[in-house]
């Protein structure tokens, strides 16, 4: 299976996230810059955290308006998975792959360290490989992870099964705990956590490897003959 | 030569931490009669003058500069002076 | 203030405007006489800012040539942006230290925020991957509104620009001390890695070559910060004065990245960055040590306001910018990567074989003034230096032994003050996970870094006890030096090298200058026992406040090598059932000490004694120990002694421990005695540890009770719940941040 | 009750990042009309009209809500309307 990950100036989890898909999990992945014209050749999206454009005016909103996002779109169109965590998450909000929007975390700090999560849909693409309810270790890192949405798109995303995930311990203030979101397609996902950085023991955890695996496996069944 | 200027606030209703942050140091600061604070962006733009500077300003406000989701805009476009 | 066209140099010389810009009467007539003129305006500033302390070293320069700098290990020594260390596999790691202390106390944010900018771009400007940065704060007591602004402004700076460019803050220390009330002190260091093919110089060689100019535009920050400091602020000078510098960090990430590909283009000759003096000191550093001069037209620079003069030109401290000497008629290679990145580089001079350094502005001759004399050849002073009173008085004093009643509630107290008490606030705040190489994060006793791709790891850390180096700069230098050794080793490492900052008052008071002479000799005498040369550092002088001058501060950044994954080792104890030692006897030293600060509200008497002999045997014996594979945890005493390093050891997994001292009941488990470490082993290893490490002293057994008990004589003399404890430590920080100044 | 409209710019000559970041962003989506942009804060106040407001203000503005070293303010007080 073949990642692409985009790179945003101002991206800094770029590599981590190609590091989790080719040596952790053993596909093939590739950098790629926001220019490129297209992504037709690539399986899978991945968009890496980081502060694109340094966060300025908000995260994620100068990225975007690129072009590349209407590559993803296109991509996410076709059913095929993407994937957005922290920075990435806020992007796609911002260009509305995903409802909601992201305020400062309620203490206004940027906050560093390992969340216990809940795996409330284990049904998608991206989490079939975790149990419903299992409670996953994953780090967090970030200064605007609070995610709002209006009552009604928060009503939609429950009945829709869109909340992937949740703290178990909020730590930011987001409406219901969200930590993660799918679109009603259920092949964007969306989360502030960063499961790229949990991908071996030596980190500190592994839960996020089990992540990446969801993908591998569902792409195999779904594309690959004989699967 | 026009200057804009944008005020960009967040929707009555979404919570406003920051609001909130300058609130109450303005209370430990003594200031007790504050009795709400909100939180929000002023931008100034210089545009050269071609025509339409309110319809591109209403634009930009309503692609990039303001999200929708979570905040509202008004903007005032001025004369301005050549610098 | 006057601009340069109005200024004449007679003018200069009649109303000794030189005088102003921190230059002395002997100073002028030296430029005169180098010159064979006298200097315009422009010249006049450029010589005033090389040869200020903070360029030219000019009064601690004859100090720093007594640190040992070299060692089979080390690759580049003091002099480069940064130093470099071999660590095997062709690999090399690149680091520094640099104070950014008086902007920080001007604007905390941006001025922390810059400090870290300026330390990263020392680090990749010589071709390394910047993989880490630490930092060491000081500051006031947090009881005055003011320091807990400076304390939260400068902790956001830090993390505000090191996450933002995607490079992990993995460690460091805060200490909290009244003699920085005024003066908070703000020191980052970087550390890289880089193929040792890839390293770069900062030189401007070949004769014709292009000088190309890259980053963020030119603008009045931080001109003639100093000068600027010593004007009355009427109301028309506040519209001149310098704009504070301010940090761009998503600039900064861009050039990391055009850099660090730049370097592998052979057109490129040298970099550098454009740090304190920006364009004056990157230029003529660059062509000085290629023994080359250099030719720049002012007026290709690239410039963010109107009608810059040169003199600001050449004295702006605007921030993110690099000058790159590049192989003539190659120019474009460059400016295509840079490009790809949406920054500009521009060839704004070429190199010159007169060994002069000339700059010309629309048509004329701004400066002409011969490069080493600028750099190399700047004047150098040797300071009187003589005996403080108080370090005589201290030394004649009894042994100072604190009076306490109740050993729980002291330790509470000790847990409780803020030198010793959780840094979670802080260090939550940074991203210390960034680019998925951290093993151990902050809150142990040196971060660790696995080099990806190897099964080595790197351990790292900041430290400086400044309050020993108060009482006796010379044991205190040495004592700085160990401790961060001792952090290093108890993760598993061997130290490689350091880098200093040093922190002092003002040189020009004698008994300042006494400090820094003592505490360089102490320092030089500890880094050569233990085999840890100096790479790299930074003076920052004038430290004070109201006439008071802060404690002495020569921070010390150690970097160690790990040599296999498996020698990693953890600071808190690991399982019920492990056997706990110390190792190293304890004396009653109690000068300097936390408790003595507690209990009498200030330091005096003598300093802990060390032992460099005992220090690196045992440094040694303890390393050897954890690479035979009989160590589970091992952390170093320090402040507070060894009841707070009990405390700290149980506070991650949760454990208790029963131990049982002998003698002297608070000299046990409150004295600050140096050398010593608080070790724990499983119990099948433990004859084979007492076998590896001598003088390690059986203290007890971890429990799973969570209760941290200590007995004497078989009576429980100190019995706390452990959840207790770690709530007092972890809350005290937040808690004094909360509470109403 | 007032509501008070402060408004923080940083000095001229000051480094905007985010202002220089927001205009490149403009010209990306074709307004390359716009030659400066300078983000700043934009604040609402509501507060008890205790007879001396404005001094007040002026007084939160220096102490706390705008920087000094770095930054510029302006504020407006007019009648407000209570919520
Ligand atoms: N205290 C010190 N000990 C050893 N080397 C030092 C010390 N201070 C400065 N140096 C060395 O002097 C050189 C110039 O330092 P500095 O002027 O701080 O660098 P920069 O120009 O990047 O600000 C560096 O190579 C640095 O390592
Ligand atoms: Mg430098």
């Amino acid at each position: 299976m073949k990642f692409a990950v985009i790179v945003f100036p101002g991206s800094n989890c770029d590599r981590d996230m190609y590091h989790a898909a080719k040596d952790a999990l053993g596909e093939e992945a590739e950098l790629v810059w926001y220019q490129t014209a297209n992504l037709e050749d690539y399986d899978a999206v991945l968009l890496p955290g980081g502060f694109s454009y340094g966060d300025y005016l908000r995260c994620g909103a100068i990225a975007s308006t690129s072009h590349i996002v209407t590559e993803i779109k296109k991509h996410a169109e076709k059913g095929k998975p993407v994937l957005g965590v922290c920075n990435g998450f806020q992007i796609l909000l911002e260009s509305g792959l995903l409802p909601g929007a992201m305020l400062r975390n309620k203490n206004l700090k940027f906050m560093c360290h390992f969340e216990n999560l809940v795996v409330q849909n284990n049904k998608t693409m991206f989490s079939s490989a975790f149990s419903e309810q299992e409670v996953i270790a994953l780090p967090i890192a970030h200064g605007e992870g609070n995610y709002y949405c209006d009552e009604a798109t928060l009503q939609q995303l429950k009945d829709n099964h869109q909340i992937v995930f949740t703290y178990e311990n909020n730590p930011n203030g987001s409406v219901h705990d969200i930590a993660g979101i799918v679109n009603k397609e259920g092949n964007v996902l969306g989360m502030m956590p960063h499961p790229e950085r949990a991908v071996e023991d030596i980190l500190g955890g592994a839960d996020g490897l089990k992540l990446f695996k969801s993908i591998v496996m569902n792409w195999r069944e779904a594309y690959v003959a004989g699967a | 030569m026009k200057k804009v200027k944008i005020y960009i606030t967040l929707k009555p209703g979404v919570l406003d931490p920051q609001g909130k942050a300058v609130q109450e140091s303005l209370h430990t600061l003594g200031y007790e009669a504050v009795q709400e604070a909100r939180v929000g962006k002023y931008m100034e733009l210089i545009v050269d003058d071609n025509g339409d500077v309110e319809k591109q300003v209403e634009d930009m406000c309503a692609k990039l500069l303001a999200n929708p989701v979570i905040e509202d805009y008004k903007y005032t476009v001025e004369e301005g002076v050549t610098q | 203030m006057l601009q340069a066209p109005e200024v004449t140099p007679e003018l200069i010389e009649q109303e000794r405007l030189y005088a102003e810009m921190g230059l002395t009467e002997e100073e002028y007539q030296l430029v005169v006489k180098i010159l064979g003129r006298k200097p315009n305006f422009t010249e006049i500033g450029i010589f005033s800012v090389m040869w200020s302390e903070h360029c030219s070293y000019k009064n601690s320069k004859p100090l720093l040539r007594k640190f040992p700098t070299e060692g089979p290990q080390v690759i580049q020594g003091p002099g480069e942006g940064a130093g470099i260390v071999d660590i095997g596999d062709g690999q090399a790691v690149v680091f520094k230290i640099e104070s950014h202390n008086h902007p920080s106390a001007v604007e905390p944010y941006q001025g922390a925020a810059t400090g870290v900018g300026g330390i990263i771009r020392d680090v990749f400007s010589m071709g390394a991957r910047p993989i880490a940065v630490l930092n060491s704060l000081r500051f006031g007591n947090l009881t005055s509104g003011r320091v807990k602004y400076l304390f939260e402004e400068v902790v956001h700076g830090i993390a505000g620009y090191g996450n933002c460019v995607g490079v992990p803050t993995v460690g460091g220390e805060v200490q909290f001390d009244n003699s920085y009330e005024g003066n908070p002190l703000v020191n980052a260091m970087c550390v890289g890695i880089i193929d040792q093919k890839d390293i770069q110089k900062g030189i401007a060689a070949g004769i014709g070559n292009t000088v190309m100019y890259v980053g963020a535009r030119t603008g009045r920050d931080g001109i003639h910060g100093a000068t600027f400091a010593s004007e009355d602020l009427s109301e028309e000078s506040e519209s001149k004065r310098p704009s504070v510098q301010v940090g761009d960090p998503f600039m900064e990430k861009l050039l990391i990245e055009a850099c660090l590909e730049v370097i592998h283009c052979d057109a490129l000759v040298g970099m550098q960055d454009m740090g304190a003096a920006g364009l004056t000191s990157s230029a003529s550093e660059m062509a000085s040590k290629a023994g080359t001069g250099m030719e720049m037209n002012l007026d290709l620079i690239p410039q963010r306001e109107q009608n810059m003069t040169p003199y600001e030109m050449m004295l702006s401290e605007s921030q993110e910018r690099m000058l790159l000497c590049v192989e003539q008629g190659r120019e474009q290679e460059i400016v295509d990567i840079f490009e790809k990145y949406g920054l500009q580089a521009v060839a704004v001079g070429r190199v010159t074989d007169d060994k002069l350094f000339r700059l010309l502005h629309k048509g004329e001759v701004a400066a002409d003034i011969p490069v080493d004399a600028l750099a190399e050849d700047a004047p150098v002073y040797h300071k009187p230096s003589s005996v403080p009173a108080y370090f005589e008085k201290f030394q004649k004093m009894e042994d100072y032994y604190p009076e306490v009643k109740n050993y729980g509630a002291t330790l509470k107290a000790l847990l409780q003050q803020p030198t010793i008490a959780s840094k979670e606030w802080v260090y939550d705040q940074y991203d210390s996970m960034v680019q998925t190489n951290t093993v151990v994060a902050p809150g142990s006793d040196a971060a660790v870094l696995r080099v990806r791709g190897t099964n080595k790891a790197l351990a790292m850390t900041t430290d400086c006890n400044s309050r020993y180096i108060y009482l006796d700069p010379e044991t205190g230098g040495k004592i700085a030096v160990a401790e961060a050794a001792r952090n290093i080793v108890c993760s598993g490492g061997r130290p490689l090298a350091l880098t200093d900052g040093l922190n002092f008052g003002n040189p020009e008071k004698p008994e300042n200058f006494w400090q820094m002479e003592k505490s360089v000799e102490g320092m030089s005498a500890a880094s050569l026992k233990l085999n840890a040369p100096v790479i790299s550092g930074n003076v920052s002088l004038y430290n004070e406040s109201g006439g008071q001058s802060i404690f002495p501060t020569p921070v010390v950044g150690m970097v160690g090598l790990i040599e296999s994954l498996d020698h990693i080792t953890p600071s808190h104890f690991q399982a019920a059932g492990d056997v706990i030692y110390v190792i190293g006897e304890t004396k009653p030293e109690f000068g300097g000490s936390e408790l003595q600060n507690i209990l009498e509200n200030k330091y005096f008497g003598k300093a802990p004694a060390i032992d460099l002999d005992v220090e690196a045997t045992r440094q040694n014996q303890l390393l050897g120990a954890i690479q035979a594979g009989v160590v589970a945890s091992a952390h170093d005493l320090a402040e507070g002694g060894l009841a707070v390093a009990l405390a700290e050891s149980l506070f991650d997994l949760g454990f208790g421990c029963s131990v049982e001292v002998s003698g002297d009941i608070v000299t046990e488990l409150f004295s600050e005695t140096q050398s010593r470490f608080l070790v724990s082993v499983k119990q099948e290893n433990q004859a084979k540890f007492e076998n590896l490490v001598e003088n390690a002293y059986f203290l007890g057994n971890v429990t799973d009770t969570a209760e941290l008990e200590v007995s004497s004589n078989s009576d429980v003399v100190l019995k706390e719940s452990v959840a207790q404890l770690k709530s007092l430590w972890k809350g005290a920080i937040p808690c004094l941040l909360k509470s109403k100044a």
